[in-house]
């Protein structure tokens, strides 16, 4: 285990994400590959801090802000699903393919 | 080889391996599962890196929020058991090459930049200089984190009520057309269709 | 604090939870014949989980249509092996300490999470409906007692000054938790009811339900849920009694047993509770899990504080 | 011999049963709960042997072939009191006598097949699927696309309005007629949304035999309190409280054979069911007339206590819904837990006999 391996795994995990979330229709599953995006990075944040940073406590402060951010991103992902979904029945992305109403 | 370089392998197998199953299964929940394994693991390798508080803060927060997750996933979505296949892409290929091309991109970064080399010190005490900083140098960033998911939360309370401040939520809005990018037909419309829309599901 | 080697630790763990599962059955017995009127003699009450044991591999295990049966095994093996991370990080003596890492808190609060998944997942996995809904009753109520644990954790870590659970202990040599922050213990005890979803908060495999989570399991498979169940329950009465009743602090006895005892102590009242008190409705613990207890887990923590300052 | 020890051993456990009564045995087999040589279990998986007891409407012949079916081999039959009619089940023991020959009998059952499994009785049902489905569409999972079929027979869940106003999945369901909590052969065809009931309609597909079935109004206190008893200890045990059931199931066999001290555990029975909280957990579910669950909790047990200390025999008790419509609006909207609450919370005739005499 050296920082190149690390950072490697975290690269496929935000690779699988990006193909996740760009290739499912479902909202949910759309969400969830957003959130392999930010396990890649947690990661990668998490291995340069541990090689690269010396342990620098702000290295630290970076993964707790991902953490937060993926916390919001969730709670404001479901809460767009569920208005989205009241409105037009509708919980894949082609099925607001248009904006208006 | 020694103990923890075989430990990091395997839970970074794992964690690859999960995160790509997540979105290879026919079941919603599985996927679900699949992508808190993928955490997990990764939880563990933080574990591994000396980062024992977030590591073990992560396998907290992702499983609470994976079965939130898993519980919307069954909500809103047909065939929660995978008992139907399960098939709902659009742009595969170009999904695949940006995957591709992130990974090659970033593992590119990863092996060619030269990182300074200053690993942590073993002895550290990690978790308390966590804590001090988080009340102390870094305080302004973890209240304002702190505030942003309480607006958060008020905002995602408000998102999803039924009734807004100016009344029913789903007024003047219009049901989706039953094929994706088909036209509208007004007579869908939700507003006056007391039942609402039971068209998405009605595939047969 | 010193750690054991992984062998003797291993043992330990499997040595006292064992011991635990036993003890709990045994007590089940004894206090379900008091409360029944039923003549019970101390030779059948410790016979009968050995006899509970033998009718369970005498079945022969059954299976539904079309389930999920690597999760159907899985789960009883993933809740045991939760109970047994959660008994791992709780110290039952000075210096005996299965892995006091300094995150104690956090592992018991994840353990208590995972455990969340893995009740889910038992009764998802047999993909019949009594089972099913059970799953999803229990993680309806369970995300509402989730925070209610972490609280009244943080607020007896926050005297610690430390969240590894032996440096809890350590803290109470002059004053237990359990009067230091009236509040937690109560609310963390409710906390363990629900996690092993027993008595008043069986909403998983209750007879509303059939049997619930359960109501597809047979034999062996029964058993092994049974046997998961009372494991965690022994984890959070060996937490309960190490985070607030002072873990192995009392005059005169050896720690460990001080330990054993407070343990014992805990998991006699829970077993107790089951048969006097009565399930409550999901829907109406909810409302009040998030209108009562979790302000007066807010009180905790404020509790803690201010005596901390 | 390993085996015959483990057998032995096994065989000196209370025998786990699973019990399908008809509405005239039922009070009967409620008493078992009294007895520690035997667990009632509350599912089939759960039990070693099959207790038929009562009359059995021939209509449910099926559903209890397919509950012998559920319990895990080897497994075996008593049947109690049987009247000759209604549907035939292969038994290796019959019973006609009182409720300790019928537990000896299940404890003999469950010996013999542990001592020799090749007595244990076969599968009644072939096992096969209950649809062809196999092999049909593009995937071959019974239908067409991700939507289409009728997967392992069963139809996707569509989606339908909650209460909040949100188009979820339902789930449809058929509760009955032997399910544990419910009144014996009651099936319910519901829908459900999570937890909460959708809409809920009587099954009356079984048809009557008998019709000597509903129990009448108890003639002595001893009859009235035995009843209530029967009653209670059904109740108690759905609400999470086995061991009290169990001392209600053993007061009831006391009033049976006339034990004078009964008036006295009645008394202390009804403090400690008090005490549980299971009235205070009641309120307001399943209201008639005004009347809740728990309203109805209070009035039974002071009727209990009233039979067997001044010798009263209860007037008819509180109202019941008077036809099926009725008894579904009572469902409809609220919980699972809190229906079967206001199930077993009501006088059993009062549901059982349009059941009957439909």
């Amino acid at each position: 285990m050296v920082l190149e391996t690390v950072l490697l795994v975290a690269a496929v995990l935000l690779g699988i994400g990006v193909w996740g979330a760009l290739s499912q229709q479902s909202f949910v599953m759309l969400m969830m590959g957003i959130e392999l995006m930010v396990n890649g990075a947690i990661l990668a944040a998490g291995g340069l801090w541990a090689y690269a940073g010396g342990g620098a406590p702000k290295g630290q402060v970076l993964v707790i802000i991902a953490m937060a951010v993926m916390a919001i991103e969730m709670a404001i992902g479901f809460a767009l699903v569920v208005a989205v979904y009241r409105a037009r029945q509708a919980d894949m992305t082609e099925g607001i393919a248009s904006m208006k109403g | 080889m020694t103990g923890v370089d075989v430990a990091f392998w395997v839970f970074a197998l794992a964690a690859v391996w999960s995160g790509y199953r997540v979105f290879r299964t026919d079941s919603m929940v599985r996927a679900s599962f699949l992508l808190l394994a993928s955490f997990l693991n990764v939880g563990a390798i933080l574990v591994l890196l000396l980062a024992e508080y977030l590591g073990t803060a992560l396998l907290f927060m992702m499983t609470v929020e994976m079965v939130v997750m898993a519980l919307f996933m069954v909500m809103f979505m047909m065939n929660p058991a995978g008992l139907n296949p399960m098939e709902m892409v659009h742009q595969p290929r170009l999904a695949a090459v940006a995957g591709v091309v992130t990974t090659a991109g970033l593992g590119l970064v990863a092996v060619v930049v030269d990182f300074p080399d200053a690993p942590v010190d073993p002895a550290a005490e990690t978790i308390r200089a966590l804590g001090t900083e988080l009340l102390g140098g870094s305080m302004l960033v973890f209240e304002s984190a702190g505030v942003t998911l309480l607006a958060t939360m008020v905002c995602a309370v408000i998102l999803s009520a039924a009734r807004g401040r100016y009344g029913d939520g789903t007024a003047g809005s219009v049901a989706p057309p039953l094929e994706p990018g088909g036209d509208h037909r007004p007579e869908d419309d939700l507003v006056g269709d007391g039942g609402g829309g039971h068209h998405h599901h009605g595939g047969h | 604090m010193t750690t054991l080697p992984p062998v003797v630790a291993v043992a330990l763990v499997v040595a006292v939870l064992t011991v635990g599962v036993y003890g709990v059955a045994v007590v089940d017995r004894l206090v379900s014949a008091v409360v029944a009127g039923w003549m019970v003699s101390a030779g059948e009450a410790l016979a009968a989980p050995l006899r509970a044991v033998a009718v369970a591999v005498t079945r022969q295990p059954v299976t539904t249509e079309a389930p999920d049966r690597i999760l159907w095994v899985l789960a009883p093996a993933a809740y045991a092996g939760l109970a047994a991370a959660a008994l791992a990080v709780v110290p039952l003596a000075p210096g005996v300490a299965v892995t006091d890492v300094r995150t104690g808190i956090v592992v018991f609060g994840a353990a208590e999470a995972l455990a969340i998944v893995a009740i889910f997942l038992h009764g998802w996995a047999p993909n019949a409906p009594l089972p099913l809904i059970a799953g999803y009753r229990f993680v309806g109520v369970a995300l509402s007692y989730e925070l209610l644990s972490m609280f009244v954790l943080i607020a007896a870590a926050i005297p610690a000054e430390s969240m590894s659970i032996g440096a809890i202990v350590e803290s109470q040599a002059g004053l237990w938790n359990v009067i230091r922050q009236p509040l937690g213990l109560p609310l963390f005890l409710i906390v363990a009811a629900g996690v092993t979803f027993l008595g008043p908060l069986d909403v998983v495999d209750s007879t509303d339900l059939a049997g619930g989570g359960a109501a597809e399991d047979s034999g062996m498979q029964h058993l092994a849920w049974s046997a998961a169940r009372a494991a965690m329950l022994i984890a959070f009465s060996a937490a309960s009694a190490a985070v607030f009743l002072g873990g192995w602090h009392g005059p005169v006895l050896p720690a460990a047993v001080w330990m054993a005892l407070k343990t014992a102590g805990v998991a006699t009242v829970l077993v107790g509770a089951r048969h006097v008190i009565a399930r409550v409705s999901p829907e109406r613990f909810v409302r009040w899990a998030w209108t009562v207890l979790l302000p007066l887990a807010f009180l905790d923590l404020v509790i803690a504080g201010m005596a901390s300052l | 011999m390993a085996v015959s020890w483990l057998a032995r051993l096994a065989a000196d456990a209370p025998t786990p049963v699973f019990a399908v009564a008809g509405v005239d045995a039922w009070g009967a087999v409620q008493e078992l709960r009294g007895d520690p040589r035997i667990r009632l279990a509350a599912t089939p998986r759960h039990a070693a042997v099959l207790l038929v007891a009562g009359t059995i409407l021939a209509g449910h012949g099926e559903a209890l072939r397919r509950v012998h079916d559920q319990l895990p081999r080897p497994r075996a039959v008593v049947v109690w009191r049987a009247p000759g009619t209604g549907p035939a089940i292969p038994a290796l023991a019959v019973v006609d006598g009182s409720a300790d020959e019928v537990v000896s009998a299940v404890g003999r059952a469950h010996a013999s097949i542990l001592a020799d499994p090749t007595r244990a009785q076969a599968d009644l049902l072939p096992d096969e699927e209950p649809t062809e489905w196999r092999g049909v569409g593009p995937f071959g999972q019974g239908g067409e696309g991700m939507m289409g079929g009728t997967p392992y027979g069963r139809p996707m869940a569509m989606t339908g309005d909650d209460r909040d106003g949100l188009a979820l999945d339902q789930l449809h369901l058929t509760l009955g007629p032997f399910l544990d909590p419910l009144p014996p052969g009651l099936t319910l065809d519901v829908t459900l949304q999570g937890e909460v009931l959708q809409d809920v309609a009587v099954d009356r597909a079984a048809p009557p035999v008998v019709d000597h079935a509903a129990p009448g109004d108890p003639a002595t206190p001893a009859a009235a309190a035995r009843r209530g008893l029967h009653w209670l200890a059904h109740a108690l045990h759905v609400e999470g409280l086995d061991a009290l059931a169990g001392r209600a199931a053993h007061l009831a066999s006391q009033v049976a054979v006339g034990d004078v001290a009964a008036d006295r555990s009645a008394d202390r029975l009804a403090r400690l069911v008090t005490a549980t909280g299971v009235l205070r957990s009641l309120r307001g579910v399943g209201a008639v007339d005004g009347a809740d669950a728990s309203d109805r909790w209070r009035q039974r047990l002071a009727a209990i206590v009233a039979a067997l200390r001044d010798g009263v025999v209860p007037r008819a008790l509180e109202p019941a819904p008077s036809d099926d419509a009725a008894l579904a609006g009572l469902l409809v909207g609220v919980t699972l837990t809190d229906a079967v609450s206001t199930l077993v919370s009501l006088e059993l005739p009062g549901v059982l006999r349009p059941a009957v005499a439909a």
